[in-house]
C-alpha cells in the first residue's frame, strides 16, 4: 500500500444543527498507515465530525463540505444504500460510549459477525470461525465464551475490545476511534492505545479522538487541535508538544498535570502562570499546632485508619474481601493520595473513612478519638470536621434545591434551607470557589460540569471542615476545567489548612496533588510512601506497572519545560 | 487479571441458585395465596348477608327457620368463625375448594368449565394487544415526526376508552349496522373477534405508549449508531435491536396487564354474554356465593403468580442486565 | 407536536375543570331538570348534544357532571396515593421486616383482582359516591405504593442521601427534608396519569349498577344509562364517552409530558 | 298485541330454535327451589302444570282432567290424566303429584313461591292411582290457579328422588321439551320430546313439537340481546327495551309478543309503617305530586298502559280507580301543609320539627329495567317541585333484601307474579309482614288493617264466585284509597322474534312463553 494514499479527505467540512453551526470549516487528511489525532476539549465538535464521515451526524444536521472523500468515495453525494457499504466495510468505527455501543440484549458475537453478515456473503460457519479470530486478536481471553456473553456480563475493557473486534472485521482502510480509552484503567488504556499502533503498523489510517493530549502523545503521528468547531492548529506531534502555537494548545498543554510539581498552577491566571508556590512554611506551622502539637514535636494525624477490612455478600454464601488490612495516616494541611486499578477498593475505603460504612475488622480515629467506632448520634456533632467531594456532584445534590439552598442548608446545620438567612456566608463560600454570587438562585443541574465541582466544594466547607474525602473529584472532567478545579483545591488547603484524602486513578492528578500516596491493589495496599519515592523509585512490581501504563507520568521530558 | 482469580465452577452454583429461586418464588406465591384466601374468607363475611339465605336459592329465599339451620349445619356456618377457618384453609390445602352455593356443584368444576373461555379471551387480547402495539411502535418510529403523533394520540385515546362503551359501539356498528359480526357466538371464530377487541384496544393502548417510548429510545441509542455504523439498515436495526428493546416492557407488564383483562372481562363478558371467570365473579359476588368467590379469587391470584415468574423467568433470559437478586 | 398536544391537553382539562368549579359559567339548562315531552331529542341549536330519556340536557348535565366526575377521579387518586405513601414510607424506610412484610402485603393486594376488591368493599359499605371513591382509591393504591417504594429505596441510597448523612444530618431530617419531598415530585405525574384512569373505573362500576346514585350526573352513570338506547340515540352515550376520553387522554398526555420534560 | 296468524304457511319440523334470555341464569332448573320468573319462562319448556289458562284467561285443566272440592272447602280432590309419561319413562299418576306437593312442602327443597301457593295444605293421599286427595288447613280457592303455576310444576318423582344438584342440573317433565344439557353461564340445550302427547286445547297439532330443539341462552345486556336478534343469532328474545321494541315494530322482520303477567301490577309501595308515610295525608301528597304518566308516554314508547290497580290486567278481578292517581302538585302542596310539612329548608324540601321530607328508595340493580329505573328519577325530579326529597339507591340484589329487612325504606318497587286475585293476600295480609327467618316478607307498605285482613280471608275461602270478587274489589279499594301504593303499569313481558319464527304467541298461565306450536321457515 502506498504510504501516501490519502483515505480521508476534507476540506472545509462544516455541520450544523438547526441554526447552530458546530463544525467549522475543518480541513485535515488522513493516509494509509497514518494516525492521526484530533483533540479538543469536550463540545468541540470532534465526535460530530468523525460521524460525518460516515455520513451519520446526526438527525436534523446539515453537512457541507468543498472535498469529502472517505475511501474513494464522495460523501457529499452518496446515497444511503452506498454509505452502507461503506461503513463497516472501508471504515470501521469505535464509538465514543463504549459501556453502550453494544446491544445489551444480544450476544457479543452476534454484534461483531453483523459486519461479516452485512458485507461478505460467508457462511455461517466461516463467520463464526473469524469472529473467534477477531476475538483472539484484541485479546480477549476465551473467545468461546466471551462470544457467547452479552455486553452486562463483560467489563468496560472487555466491551471495548469487543467493540474495536467488531470495527476491524473487515481490515478496513480507515479505524475512527472516538475516545477509545475513557472510564478505562490505565493499565488497560495503555493495552488498547497499543492495540490501534498494530492495526496502524498493518496498514490502516486511524482517526483518534480525544480530549486528552497526553493520552494520544504515544500513537498519534500528526495532531489537530479542535476548538469551539474550528481546527486551531495542526502538526506533527513534536511539533505540537515542543513548539505550540496557538495559546489554545498551549493552555491545553498546561493542563496536563503529568511532570508539574505540587502547587504548581495548571490553569492559566494573571499571575504568572508557570509560577512555582513554595509551601507556605508559616502556614504549615500553624496548622501543625492546631492538631495539637508545638512546633517541632511530633505532628500528631488528623486522621488515621488501622488495618481496615470490609467484606460484602456475593450471592447467598460467598462473601468477597473489598479490602483487607488498609492502614494508613493523614497529617495536617497534608494530601494523601490514593491510586489503585478500578475496583480495588478506593471508594470503600473513602465510605469507611466517611463514617458510612462499619468496617468489619480496624477502626478509625479522627483526631485521635474513636470515629468508626462511634456510635453515629454521637458522631454526628463532630461530622462537621470531616466533608466529602464525590466525582459526580450532581447526584450528591438535592435536585429541589438551588445553588443558594444547598449552601444554606449546609451552612445552618441542617436547620434552614432559605438562602436570605445566610446570605453573606453563602457569598463568602461562592467567591472562595470562585463563583459568582448571583448563581445562587440557579439551579444546579444548569451548571457546567467544572461549577457544579465547584460547588460541592463550597458545600463542603460551609461546616468548616478540617479534613476533605476527594473520591475521583476530577475523573469526570475536562482536562482543561479539570486544571481549574485542582488548583482551587491546592489554593484552599493552602489558605484553610486542609487535609485531604486524595482518590484517583489517574496517577498524573494524584503526583501533582500529593505529599504520601498509597497504591492499592484488590483490597490491599501495596505501596505507601512520600509521592517522590514511589514515583521515582517504585518497589512493588504492581506499582512499576501502573506507572508504566500512564502516559507521561515517569516522562519528564515531555511536560517539564513548559 | 483479577477477573480469572474469581471464577470458580459455574455451572452447579448457577443451577442451584435457579432453584432457590425458584423455590422462593414458589413459597412466596402459597404466602400469596393464603393471605388471599384469608382476606376472602374474612371479607366477606363482614358482607351484610346471611350465607345460608345464599345457600338456600340466594336472597329473599323465603327459606324456613329449618332450612336455614340444616344449611348452616351442612356447610358448618354454625361453628366459630375460626373453626370455619381453619376448615377451610384444611381444605384448600387439600386442594378442595367445596361447593358454590348457589351453582351447587363444586367449585374446581365450576372454575373447570370457566376457564378456557376466559382463558382464550385473555390471552387472544393479550396477542392482539402486543400485535397492534408494536405494529403502532414500528409504524410511527419508520414514518417520521406525524405519523409518530398520530400514533401516540392513537395509543392515548384507545387507552382511555371504557370497555364497556369500546364494547357497546363495536356491536352497534359491526353487528346491528354493518351485520359483519355475530355480537354473542360463543362457539365460532368470527364471535371471539369484538370481545378480543373491546379487550384489546384499551391494553394495546396502553402497552404502545411504554413500548414507542422504548422503541424510539433504542432507536437513538449508542449501539443503534454504533450498528449503523457498522453498516446496518433502518429496518435491520428495527429488527435486531429497537424490537426486542421494545419487547422487554411489555413483558413486565403483563402481570399487570393479565389483572386489567381479568377486571375488563367482567364487563366483555357481561356484554358479549360469554361465560367466563369475570362474568361469574360478578354474579358470585352478588349472590355471596363464597366458596366460588374464593376460587375465583385463589385461581386468578395464582394465575397472577405465576404469569409473574414467568415473565421474570422470561425478562431474565431476554435481558442479562436484571440481575439475580 | 408534542407541544401542541400538550396546550391541547391543558385546554381540555382547564375546560373541565372550570366546568367543575362553575358549571353555571358553561351550561345554559339545569342539569336535573326533566322535560319529558323534550325526550330523546338529537343535537340542534336548542340542546347542542341533545336530550336524554327525561328531556335532560345533555350539554348541561356533561358540565355540571365534571364536578362529580373529577372529584370522583382526584379523591380516588388521592386515596389511592395517600394509602401508598403510607405504605410506601414505611416499606422504604422502616427496616428490612417492615419492608419485607408491606412487600408481602403489596403483592397480595396485586394478586388479587381489582374489581374484585372494588367489589367486596361496595358490598360491604353500600354503593354511593363516597363508596365509589374509597372503591377506586384502594385498587389504585398498590400500584402507586409500588411506584413510591421503589422511588423511595432509590433515594436512600442515591449520593445524595449520602452526603447528607456525612454533612451529619439525621435519618429523620434526611427522611423529611429530602426523601420524602423527593418522592413526592413524580406524585404529581402519577396522580394526573391516575385521574384518567380513576375516572374510567367509576365508570365500570356505574355500568356494574354500582356507581353514583341519581340523579347525580356524573359521567361514568349517564355512560352507561345512554347505552341502553345507544341504537336510538346515540348522542346519549356518546357525548359523555367523548368528556371521558378527553378527560383521561388529556390527563395522560400533561403526565406523560411532565414526566418525560420536567424532572430528571 | 299478539301476533298469531294461520296464514303463516305449512308448518316445517326441524330446526333449532335459539332463545334468548335478559334475565339473571337461574341457579337451579327445578323450579320447586326457589322459583322466580326466569325459572318459569324456562320451565315452561319441559314441565307442565296440573291446569293452565286458555288463550281468554279462562282456567283449564292440563295435566289434571278435573277436580271437586268438598262442601266446606277442606277438602280438594284432583283428578290425574291418563295415559302421560314423564321423559324418563316414569308414569304419571296420582302417587307422582303427591310426590311433587311433599317435594315443595319439604323445608330442604327451598321452595319459596310453591311453597306459599301450597301453604294451605295439611295433607294428602293417593286415593287410587288416578285420584289424589288433599286436606286444607281452611278452603282455598286459589289452589287450581296456584296449580297452573310453572312453580307447582309436575316432575318425575323418580328423577326428584336424586340430589338436589342433579335435579337442578336436569329435571325432568311431562313437556314438548327436555333438558339435553346446561352449559353454564351459556345456554340450556332443549330437545323435542318425541313421546309428547298432551298439548294444551288450544294448541293447533298434536304429537311431538314442530322445533327439533331449543337453545335457552342468556344475553343479559339488553342492547346485546336485540343486536343479536337483529343479526340473526337468535330468533326470540325476552325482556325487550322499550325503544327496542319500538324500533322493531317498525321492522318488517320482528316480530313483538306482549304478554303481561298475571298477579300484581307494576307498581310503587309506600311503607306505612314509618315517618313520613304513616300519616295517610303525606302518602296522598307524594302520590299527587309526581307526574307518572308523561314518564310513561315518553320513556314506553306506547308499549305500556298506566295502570291504576293493584292486580295484573290480565286478572279478571282487577279493580282499577284513575281518579286517585292524578298528578296535582296543588293539591299535594294543600295536604302537605295540613299534614304540618308546611316550611322548606334552605334546598326548597318541606321539613316538619326540623325533620325534611326525604323518602329512601332503594332499587335493584337486576330488578328494574332501565326505563323504570329513568321513571323513578323522574319522579324524583317532580317531586322535588313540591318539596319532596326521594333519595334513590342502586343496590345489587342482596343488598336490596337486606335494606328491606332492616325495614330502611320509604318507597319500593317489587314485582310480584302469582296467578289470580289471592296475591293480594301476599302483599297486603297484616300476616305478611311478619318476615321469613330470611328476613323476606311481602307486605312491603306494611299495611296492618284489621278489616282488610277479614276481607282477604273470606275472599280467599268463599267458594261464591260472586261474593269472592266482590271481596277482592272492596279489598282493593281500600289499598287504592290508602294510599298504600302508586301502581305503574302491567309488570312488563314484552318479547320481540323474528319473523321467521312462525306461530308464536301460546302462552303459559304465567304468561311465559311456549313453542310446542312454533316452527321456523328457512
Ligand atoms: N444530534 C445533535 N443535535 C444537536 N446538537 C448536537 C448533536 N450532536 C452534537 N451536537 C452538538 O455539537 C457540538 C459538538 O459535539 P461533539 O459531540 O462533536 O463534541 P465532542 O468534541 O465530541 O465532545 P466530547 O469530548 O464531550 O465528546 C456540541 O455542542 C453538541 O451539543
Ligand atoms: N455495597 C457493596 N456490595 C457489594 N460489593 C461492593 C459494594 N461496594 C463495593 N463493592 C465491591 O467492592 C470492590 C471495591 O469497590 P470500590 O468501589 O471500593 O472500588 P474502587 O477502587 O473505588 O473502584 P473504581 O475506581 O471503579 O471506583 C468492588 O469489586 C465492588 O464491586
Ligand atoms: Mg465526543
Ligand atoms: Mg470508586
Amino acid at each position: 500500500m502506498n504510504e501516501q494514499q490519502a483515505i480521508v479527505e476534507v476540506k472545509n467540512l462544516s455541520v450544523s444543527f438547526g441554526g447552530s453551526k458546530v463544525v467549522k470549516d475543518v480541513s485535515f487528511t488522513v493516509r494509509a498507515g497514518e494516525c492521526l489525532a484530533l483533540v479538543g476539549e469536550s463540545g468541540s465538535g470532534k465526535s460530530v465530525t468523525a460521524r460525518s464521515l460516515l455520513g451519520l451526524a446526526g438527525p436534523g444536521s446539515t453537512v457541507t463540505a468543498e472535498t469529502l472523500t472517505v475511501a474513494g468515495q464522495d460523501g457529499r453525494s452518496l446515497s444511503q444504500r452506498s454509505w452502507r457499504t461503506l461503513r463497516g466495510k472501508e471504515v470501521g468505527f469505535i464509538l465514543q460510549d463504549a459501556l453502550t455501543s453494544l446491544d445489551p440484549l444480544r450476544t457479543v458475537g452476534k454484534e461483531i459477525d453483523d459486519s461479516l453478515r452485512l458485507h461478505t456473503r460467508a457462511s455461517g460457519a466461516t463467520r463464526a470461525t473469524r469472529v473467534m479470530e477477531l476475538l483472539e486478536a484484541v485479546g480477549l481471553d476465551d473467545p468461546e465464551r466471551r462470544a457467547g456473553q452479552r455486553s452486562g456480563e463483560l467489563s468496560g475493557g472487555m466491551r471495548q475490545r469487543a467493540l474495536i473486534a467488531a470495527a476491524i472485521a473487515l481490515d478496513p482502510q480507515l479505524i475512527i476511534a472516538d475516545e477509545p480509552t475513557t472510564a478505562l484503567d490505565a493499565t488497560i488504556a495503555a493495552s488498547i492505545m497499543d492495540l490501534l499502533g498494530t492495526l496502524r503498523q498493518a496498514g490502516s489510517g486511524v482517526l483518534l479522538i480525544s480530549h486528552d493530549l497526553a493520552a494520544v502523545a504515544k500513537v498519534a503521528d500528526t495532531i489537530a487541535v479542535m476548538q469551539a468547531g474550528h481546527i486551531v492548529e495542526r502538526g506533527t506531534r513534536d511539533q505540537i508538544f515542543h513548539d505550540p502555537q496557538h495559546p489554545y494548545t498551549r493552555a491545553l498543554l498546561a493542563a496536563v498535570p503529568a511532570g508539574k510539581p505540587r502547587f504548581v498552577k495548571l490553569s492559566p491566571t494573571e499571575e504568572a502562570s508557570s509560577q512555582v508556590h513554595t509551601r507556605d512554611s508559616e502556614q504549615k506551622v500553624t496548622a501543625a499546632e492546631d492538631a495539637g502539637g508545638e512546633a517541632g514535636a511530633v505532628v500528631r494525624p488528623v486522621l488515621s485508619a488501622r488495618k481496615l477490612s470490609k467484606s460484602f455478600a456475593k450471592g447467598k454464601h460467598a462473601t468477597f474481601m473489598a479490602i483487607k488490612d488498609v492502614s494508613f495516616e493523614l497529617l495536617p494541611g497534608r494530601t494523601l493520595g490514593v491510586v489503585g486499578e478500578s475496583g480495588s477498593g478506593k471508594t470503600t475505603t473513602a465510605r469507611i473513612v466517611l463514617g458510612l460504612l462499619a468496617p468489619d475488622a480496624g477502626a478509625v480515629e479522627l483526631f485521635d478519638e474513636p470515629w468508626s467506632s462511634a456510635r453515629e448520634v454521637d458522631r454526628r456533632s463532630r461530622r462537621s470536621q470531616l466533608g466529602a467531594i464525590y466525582q459526580d456532584p450532581l447526584s450528591s445534590f438535592d435536585p429541589r434545591l438551588s445553588v443558594g439552598s444547598l449552601l444554606a442548608d449546609a451552612v445552618s446545620f441542617g436547620a434552614t434551607r432559605n438562602p436570605r438567612s445566610h446570605a453573606a456566608r453563602i457569598t463568602e463560600l461562592l467567591q472562595m470557589v470562585g463563583l459568582d454570587a448571583e448563581m445562587s438562585g440557579r439551579n444546579p443541574a444548569t451548571l457546567s460540569g467544572g461549577q457544579r465541582q465547584r460547588l460541592a466544594i463550597a458545600r463542603a466547607l460551609a461546616p468548616q471542615p478540617r479534613v476533605l474525602i476527594c473520591d475521583e473529584p476530577v475523573s469526570a472532567l475536562d482536562v482543561s476545567v479539570q486544571a481549574q478545579v485542582l488548583d482551587l483545591l491546592d489554593e484552599l488547603q493552602q489558605r484553610l489548612g486542609l487535609s485531604y484524602v486524595f482518590i484517583s486513578h489517574d496517577l498524573s492528578v494524584v503526583r501533582h496533588m500529593s505529599d504520601d500516596v498509597l497504591v492499592m491493589r484488590a483490597g490491599q495496599v501495596v505501596e505507601s510512601g512520600a509521592t517522590e519515592r514511589i514515583f521515582t523509585s517504585p518497589r512493588h512490581d504492581y506499582t512499576r506497572a501502573l506507572l508504566a501504563a500512564s502516559p507521561l507520568v515517569g516522562t519528564q521530558e515531555s511536560g517539564g519545560g513548559l | 487479571m483479577s477477573t480469572s482469580t474469581a471464577l470458580t465452577p459455574r455451572a452447579p452454583s448457577l443451577l442451584g441458585a435457579s432453584v432457590r429461586w425458584l423455590l422462593g418464588k414458589l413459597m412466596g406465591g402459597i404466602f400469596v395465596l393464603w393471605a388471599v384466601a384469608t382476606a376472602i374468607f374474612f371479607g366477606i363475611r363482614m358482607i351484610p348477608g346471611d350465607p345460608a339465605e345464599a345457600i338456600m336459592g340466594g336472597p329473599g329465599s323465603q327459606a324456613s327457620a329449618e332450612a336455614l339451620a340444616a344449611a348452616r349445619a351442612h356447610y358448618g356456618l354454625d361453628q366459630p368463625l375460626i373453626v370455619q377457618y381453619g376448615r377451610q384453609l384444611k381444605q384448600l390445602a387439600l386442594g378442595d375448594l367445596g361447593t358454590s352455593y348457589s351453582l351447587k356443584s363444586p367449585v374446581v368444576e365450576v372454575l373447570g368449565e370457566l376457564v378456557p373461555p376466559t382463558l382464550i379471551l385473555a390471552s387472544l387480547a393479550l396477542l392482539v394487544a402486543w400485535m397492534m402495539a408494536l405494529a403502532l411502535a414500528v409504524f410511527s418510529t419508520r414514518s417520521g415526526v406525524l405519523a409518530s403523533a398520530v400514533a401516540s394520540g392513537l395509543e392515548i385515546v384507545s387507552a382511555a376508552v371504557p370497555h364497556f362503551w369500546l364494547a357497546s359501539v363495536l356491536i352497534m356498528v359491526f353487528s346491528s349496522m354493518l351485520g359483519w359480526l355475530p355480537p354473542v357466538s360463543t362457539n365460532t371464530a368470527a364471535g371471539l373477534v369484538l370481545p378480543v377487541f373491546t379487550l384489546a384496544l384499551p391494553l394495546a393502548g396502553f402497552l404502545g405508549q411504554v413500548m414507542r417510548d422504548t422503541m424510539m429510545e433504542a432507536q437513538r441509542s449508542a449501539f443503534a449508531l454504533s450498528a449503523r455504523a457498522r453498516g446496518e439498515s433502518e429496518t435491520g436495526i428495527l429488527l435486531r435491536h429497537s424490537l426486542r428493546h421494545a419487547a422487554l416492557p411489555g413483558i413486565s407488564l403483563s402481570g399487570w396487564a393479565l389483572g386489567s383483562l381479568l377486571s375488563g372481562a367482567v364487563v366483555v363478558e357481561s356484554i358479549f354474554a360469554r361465560p367466563g371467570l369475570g362474568r361469574s365473579l360478578l354474579s358470585a359476588v352478588t349472590a355471596r356465593d363464597i366458596p366460588l368467590v374464593t376460587g375465583v379469587a385463589l385461581l386468578s391470584a395464582a394465575a397472577y403468580v405465576v404469569i409473574m415468574t414467568v415473565s421474570d423467568i422470561v425478562e431474565r433470559l431476554a435481558d442479562p442486565r436484571i440481575k439475580q437478586s | 407536536m408534542r407541544q401542541l398536544f400538550r396546550v391541547l391537553a391543558a385546554v381540555v382539562l382547564l375546560f373541565f375543570i372550570l366546568a367543575a368549579i362553575a358549571p353555571n359559567l358553561l351550561a345554559p339548562f339545569d342539569p336535573l331538570a326533566i322535560d319529558p315531552a323534550a325526550a330523546f331529542s338529537s343535537p340542534s341549536a336548542g340542546h347542542v348534544l341533545g336530550t336524554d330519556e327525561s328531556g335532560r340536557d345533555i350539554y348541561s348535565r356533561i358540565i355540571h357532571g365534571a364536578r362529580p366526575s373529577l372529584l370522583i377521579g382526584a379523591m380516588a387518586t388521592a386515596i389511592g396515593l395517600g394509602i401508598a405513601l403510607v405504605l410506601g414510607t414505611i416499606a422504604g424506610f422502616g427496616g428490612r421486616w417492615l419492608d419485607f412484610g408491606i412487600g408481602r402485603i403489596l403483592e397480595v393486594l396485586f394478586a388479587l383482582p381489582g374489581l374484585l376488591l372494588a367489589l367486596v368493599f361496595i358490598a360491604l359499605a353500600g354503593p354511593g359516591v363516597t363508596t365509589t371513591v374509597i372503591a377506586v382509591g384502594i385498587t389504585a393504591a398498590p400500584g402507586y405504593a409500588r411506584i413510591i417504594r421503589g422511588q423511595i429505596l432509590t433515594l436512600r441510597s442515591s449520593p445524595m442521601v449520602e452526603a447528607a448523612t456525612v454533612l451529619g444530618r439525621s435519618r429523620f431530617h434526611v427522611l423529611r427534608v429530602h426523601i420524602l419531598p423527593n418522592a413526592l415530585a413524580p406524585i404529581g405525574v402519577l396522580a394526573t396519569l391516575g385521574l384518567g384512569q380513576a375516572i374510567l373505573w367509576a365508570a365500570s362500576l356505574s355500568f356494574l349498577g354500582l356507581g353514583s346514585p341519581p340523579p347525580t350526573p356524573e359521567w361514568g352513570a349517564m355512560l352507561s344509562a345512554g347505552r341502553t338506547y345507544l341504537s336510538l340515540a346515540w348522542w346519549m352515550t356518546f357525548f359523555p364517552g367523548m368528556a371521558i376520553v378527553l378527560v383521561a387522554a388529556a390527563a395522560t398526555v400533561l403526565g406523560r409530558s411532565t414526566k418525560f420534560g420536567g424532572v430528571r | 298485541t299478539t301476533e298469531n296468524s294461520a296464514d303463516d304457511g305449512t308448518p316445517v319440523t326441524g330446526g333449532t330454535l335459539v332463545y334468548a334470555s335478559g334475565d339473571a341464569e337461574p341457579s337451579c332448573l327445578d323450579p320447586h327451589v326457589g322459583g322466580n320468573y326466569p325459572q318459569a319462562l324456562v320451565a315452561s319448556q319441559y314441565l307442565e302444570t296440573l291446569y293452565t289458562k286458555d288463550a281468554e284467561g279462562k282456567l283449564i285443566p292440563w295435566l289434571a282432567e278435573d277436580s271437586t272440592v268438598s262442601e266446606d272447602g277442606l277438602t280438594r280432590s284432583v283428578k290425574i290424566r291418563d295415559g302421560i309419561s314423564f321423559t324418563d319413562g316414569t308414569a304419571l299418576d296420582a302417587a307422582a303429584v303427591k310426590a311433587n306437593f311433599e317435594h315443595l312442602l319439604d323445608p330442604n327443597t327451598a321452595s319459596s313461591t310453591g311453597y306459599l301457593a301450597l301453604g294451605k295444605i295439611a295433607s294428602m293421599t293417593a286415593v287410587d292411582a288416578r285420584t289424589l286427595e288433599l286436606k286444607l288447613k281452611t278452603p282455598d280457592n286459589s289452589l287450581l290457579e296456584s296449580f297452573s303455576m310453572p312453580w307447582v310444576a309436575i316432575e318425575s318423582p323418580t328423577a326428584l328422588k336424586r340430589s338436589q344438584e342433579e335435579n337442578c342440573a336436569a329435571p325432568v317433565g311431562t313437556g314438548a321439551f327436555k333438558i339435553a344439557s346446561w352449559k353454564k353461564q351459556e345456554a340450556v340445550n332443549l330437545v323435542r320430546n318425541e313421546g309428547y302427547v298432551r298439548p294444551v286445547a288450544s294448541s293447533t297439532h298434536e304429537g311431538p313439537a314442530y322445533l327439533d330443539a331449543i337453545t335457552w341462552r342468556f344475553i343479559p345486556d339488553a342492547a346485546t340481546r336485540y343486536a343479536a336478534l337483529q343479526s340473526g343469532e337468535v330468533q326470540v328474545i325476552d325482556n325487550a327495551q322499550p325503544d327496542a321494541i319500538a324500533t322493531a315494530t317498525k321492522t318488517a322482520t320482528l316480530k313483538h309478543l306482549d304478554a303481561p303477567r298475571p298477579g300484581a301490577s307494576n307498581r310503587i309501595e309506600l311503607n306505612s309503617s314509618k315517618a313520613p308515610f304513616n300519616d295517610p295525608k303525606t302518602r296522598e301528597a307524594f302520590v299527587h305530586a309526581v307526574n307518572v304518566n308523561a314518564s310513561i308516554d315518553s320513556l314506553f314508547f306506547g308499549t305500556a298502559k298506566r295502570s291504576y290497580s293493584p292486580l295484573s290486567s290480565v286478572e279478571p278481578l282487577a279493580y282499577s280507580d284513575d281518579s286517585l292517581f292524578d298528578y296535582d302538585p296543588a293539591k299535594a302542596a294543600e295536604l302537605l301543609d295540613a299534614a304540618g310539612w308546611t316550611e322548606r329548608d334552605t334546598e326548597g324540601y318541606r321539613i316538619k320539627d326540623g325533620q325534611r321530607f326525604s323518602l329512601t328508595f332503594p332499587v335493584s340493580t337486576s330488578q328494574s329495567i332501565p326505563a323504570e329505573q329513568s321513571i323513578f328519577e323522574q319522579m324524583q325530579a317532580t317531586a322535588k317541585d313540591s318539596g319532596i326529597e326521594i333519595k334513590i339507591n342502586l343496590l345489587d340484589l342482596s343488598s336490596w333484601y337486606g335494606d328491606l329487612a332492616k325495614n330502611n325504606y320509604n318507597l319500593v318497587s317489587a314485582p310480584y307474579t302469582k296467578v289470580g286475585p289471592s296475591v293480594l293476600s301476599i302483599l297486603f295480609h297484616s300476616d305478611s309482614t311478619i318476615p321469613a327467618p330470611s328476613g323476606y316478607f311481602a307486605n312491603h307498605s306494611q299495611v296492618k288493617n284489621p278489616a282488610l285482613d277479614a276481607l282477604l280471608t273470606t275472599a280467599g275461602s268463599t267458594k261464591d264466585e260472586a261474593e269472592r270478587k266482590d271481596l277482592y274489589t272492596k279489598a282493593q279499594k281500600l289499598v287504592l284509597e290508602g294510599y298504600y301504593l302508586l301502581p305503574l303499569y302491567d309488570q312488563q313481558n314484552h318479547f320481540l322474534y323474528s319473523d321467521k319464527l312462525k306461530n308464536v304467541g301460546a302462552t303459559t298461565a304465567v304468561a311465559s312463553p311456549l313453542f310446542f306450536d312454533a316452527w321456523l321457515s328457512n
